[in-house]
């Protein structure tokens, strides 16, 4: 049995976006009525970004609003989309007269409310662009259907067309940029466990003792396949195997990569599979030029890890390494 | 597009009479209609249904509508603070609807522009839910009654508003009704396979009353009929 | 059964720190058969910092290794101290001829083995202060025995002698600062459930449905007391209760607080006990001044949370202020 | 303290024997010394002198040492690399017995100083260990071991260093034998409490070899009983 630290589950996002911007009073602002976050003194004269979705997924979105990053986040209830009503005013604010770009994991509930926040936020004169990020090639299954889900690559997304934002790029290099990423990333999961909603007592799904959930997403849905449970170079490799077939890589190439934990993934294990991949790659010729280890796009406690690997440029180099001023990113 | 001066014109106050009373419906049948997802669906309809009102109480309360445009917008911007698909799906679709008529949005729609906003609403509800006609959703009852009401309207020009908005209801009715012969190919019933069949799509339901809730405002009597419902 | 991601547990700290170094690789450097970490451009002319201990408790202490605070960190294998010659070799590394203080939390081993290493390294006429850390409330257990436990606080003693250090302050002035963080600073903490161990399959203890545990320590030892299981907010009184009454804090005072989690407690959660913490310092006239929420001293993958909350003043704020860049604690 | 003058020196080479003679003791007795540490401890302290003597073979392949001092820092570095309470409190004994002579360090101590540095190094394992004779510790061996040492060579001017160091040797398998009718009041063998009688203590017993490796270092015979440990 899971336990949760929380109060009525039905007040859990509220009053965990006020411990947030609590936290950080010079950093972040609430806009309680529609669940958003933006930064405490709006930046003027950019290109505004605005993120969102479900809650769960911690430190994503909020987390990332800051100098560099996002203007805004806002926040559905647990695995759900905000609503376009939410995210409409969401996108109002993020404005400061030169659009905005919205940064939206593919998901049909979260693509429907930022379409139709997009198209009604033309009433008020302002030009949106939306970005989808699509990276989970477990959910690659061809032309019909809702396409591939977003995850881990979202931080890439929202770091990179915030760093071209603030260089004072217009609405449409900052999608473009965006797009551009979105369209090289890639991501793979694996979950050794479920996580546990709060306020239930019981993870979203059991596994055999012996076996994994090989390409898992974040909402607790299990995935396509199982896998035998192995060490941690063996689980790397599970990832690692279809995003290098996916991916196109030739020796010589640098990569981003994000090791990214699921929710309960202790450091000691995610560094361990932070190595795996360095020395699987290091002897595929292929350099890891930067990279992420921690938990950034996570699903409640799911103990899992997921890669993601994206081929840097110097266009996209000199935007990741760009300042950033977030609570959950800052260099 | 039918001429505007050649449709009859709907009354004075339309607006208000036309959003109150699906009021009163929607809260009416939201049980029902809760029940009806919980059959094939995920069961979330009911409570979306009565969010959707309690934001258009607050909305009603905070900022009082004073013409058509008014009282549609307050309508469609409490269905966009909704989730699950039928919040942003009827959010869009009322805002189709509180466009209808003038371009300042001063006047009352006749019954013609009534019609078209109808239409637009359909249109805007299939680019982004991706229902076609028969996949048991919403605009299996909307698209059947806006033909009717176009039909009504053009088959004689004496036809009143009321009149041929009768004709819309009729139809809407009649083809929620025929939903539950059905299989879902969108929404959550989707999921259910086959298993929806015999259960009236809620959201369907819903639409028919929102055809018959224009009527009733129309004809000033404020009445709906829900015992179909369920 | 909780599974790990690991090789052989035998491996496990030297293959976690190689992947961290390897993910930190302008930052950080690895000293393999000492098993510490360095800054990869050592420090000059200043007083240099150690610190170290058992593993499990990341990001403690190779997280906090950079400017502004660690120059070294020294690691054991889970829950167990560094050796002495591992310590001893540590700090030789982090002397740049002006001394070198050690930073170590209040437990048997960890003590034992820092302070024959500062003996021993005055061979190589290295002076060492060093500063202990014995911030946990629950094992205040008066005169006799090991006294409180070193937690959380830590963090706070590691970043403001690094401050300190980074401003040239002298060998007996950053040691002092140390001391006065360490002597005015207190943690309390809970657990939902204990951690386990890389490569066990059930956690350290079990508990009741509706018991935590009260006072728990970082090494997977049950407390001395169990309490009921309750909200977010009840659990958050349950922690400040004593550190109010141990603290002696008054009306206008400033704190800083650290709302820790201890492993695999997610974001939201912590988010709430943040949230509480606000609100029940502010009905007591208490200011939070500066604050962390977040992992920062572990305990593998515990469900749980501490406080820890030490009083602010003008010097204390501005060597918290200082600049830091490290793993993870940059700004 | 013992002039040095008047004191039997120990035999030139006395550092390699010593310390070869104890690696074969210590390697010899590690089961048993374990198995000791399982009946009333934690049962790490035979991984503890295994892993010091594989320590100490890297040191002397790494760094072949030349004296007595060399040897003996072979030895005390060894131990500061094990983990458990006896890694760091061995080391520091053995370090002070590397400390032994002449303050240059590169003559073999004679038999009084090298029984000063064993009480130096007694003195430094209570002063971090916080033991006292009798709490069941390596230093229950020690202790008697270095008085019967001292009385030896104080007893008659014509003792030879073996000699004495006999008599150290069995005061010191004496008292260690004897730690069996005692508790523990240090170390992981505390925490049972009057479950530890009937044990020798595996800290003592290892103390009595170190004099026994003395000893068989001193007399070149390298022989050393282990059959009384277990
Ligand atoms: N893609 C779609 N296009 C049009 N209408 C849809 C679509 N999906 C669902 N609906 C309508 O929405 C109703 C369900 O609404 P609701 O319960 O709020 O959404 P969800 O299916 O997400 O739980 C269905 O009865 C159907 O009429
Ligand atoms: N405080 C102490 N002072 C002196 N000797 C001690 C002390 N604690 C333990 N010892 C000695 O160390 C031996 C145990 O060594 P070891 O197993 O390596 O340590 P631990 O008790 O930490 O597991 C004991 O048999 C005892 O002789
Ligand atoms: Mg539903
Ligand atoms: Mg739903
Ligand atoms: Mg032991
Ligand atoms: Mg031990």
């Amino acid at each position: 049995m899971r336990r949760s630290i929380v109060n009525d589950p039905e007040d859990l996002v509220p009053e965990a976006l006020e411990g947030l911007v609590l936290s950080h009073p010079r950093l972040l602002e609430l806009e309680a009525e529609h669940r958003f976050i933006t930064r405490k003194e709006p930046a003027r004269d950019k290109v505004g970004l605005v993120s969102g979705g479900g809650s769960g997924h911690e430190p994503l979105h909020a987390g990332f609003v800051g100098t560099g990053m996002l203007d805004v986040a806002v926040a559905g209830a647990v695995f759900a989309s905000p609503t376009a009503l939410q995210v409409l005013a969401a996108t109002k604010a993020a404005d400061a007269g030169r659009g905005v770009v919205q940064i939206v994991k593919n998901y049909t509930g979260d693509v429907l409310n930022f379409r139709i926040a997009g198209e009604i936020s033309g009433d008020d004169a302002i030009d949106t662009e939306i970005v989808l990020v699509d990276d989970d090639i477990a959910t690659d299954s061809g032309e019909d259907g809702p396409g591939r889900r977003g995850t881990a690559a979202t931080v890439i997304v929202e770091k990179v067309c915030g760093a071209a934002a603030e260089e004072g790029a217009g609405l449409a290099d900052v999608a473009a940029i965006g797009r551009r990423v979105a369209t090289s990333a890639r991501t793979m999961s694996l979950a050794l466990a479920a996580g546990t909603h709060p306020g239930d007592d019981r993870p979203q799904f059991d596994l055999g003792d012996d076996e994994i959930e090989l390409g898992v997403g974040i909402h607790g849905e299990r995935a396509a396949k199982r896998a035998s449970f192995t060490d941690a170079n063996g689980l790397t490799d599970l990832l690692l195997e279809p995003l290098l077939s996916e991916l196109d890589l030739s020796r010589g190439d640098e990569v981003l990569a994000i090791v990214n934990g699921l929710g309960s993934t202790y450091p000691l294990e995610l560094q361990l599979v932070a190595r795996a991949l360095h020395h699987r790659l290091g002897d595929a010729g292929i350099e890891i030029g930067r990279s992420l280890v921690g938990p950034y796009v996570t699903s409640l406690d799911m103990h899992g890890v997921s890669i993601t690997l994206m081929p840097l440029d110097d266009e996209l180099r000199r935007l990741w390494d760009a300042p950033v001023r977030t609570p959950a990113l800052t260099w | 597009m039918t001429e505007q001066t050649s449709s009859p014109a709907l009354p004075a106050g339309f607006g208000r009479a036309f959003v109150l009373t699906l009021r009163e419906a929607f809260v009416g049948a939201a049980d029902d209609l809760g029940d009806l997802d919980r059959r094939a669906g995920d069961g979330d309809f009911g409570t979306n249904v009565r969010t959707a009102m309690k934001h258009l109480d607050a909305n009603l309360e905070a900022d009082p509508p004073t013409s058509y445009r008014e009282w549609l917008t307050a309508l469609y911007m409490a269905w966009l603070g909704v989730g699950g698909t039928s919040g942003p799906l009827f959010g869009m679709f009322f805002r189709d609807l509180a466009k209808a008529g003038d371009e300042a949005g001063r006047s009352v729609p006749t019954a013609a522009q009534f019609g078209d906003a109808l239409a637009a609403g359909q249109a805007t509800v299939q680019r982004y839910g991706e229902a076609k006609i028969g996949d048991k959703t919403m605009i299996d009852s909307l698209d059947p009654a806006i033909a009717a009401l176009r039909a009504a309207l053009e088959a004689d020009a004496e036809t009143s508003a009321v009149e041929a908005l009768f004709e819309a209801e009729d139809a809407a009715v009649a083809a929620a009704t025929a939903t539950a012969q059905t299989t879902a190919r969108r929404g959550r019933a989707s999921y259910v396979g086959d298993a929806s069949r015999g259960v009236i799509d809620p959201g369907a339901a819903a639409m028919a009353l929102v055809i018959g809730s224009a009527r009733a405002g129309a004809d000033g009597s404020g009445a709906v009929d829900l015992s179909w419902v369920a």
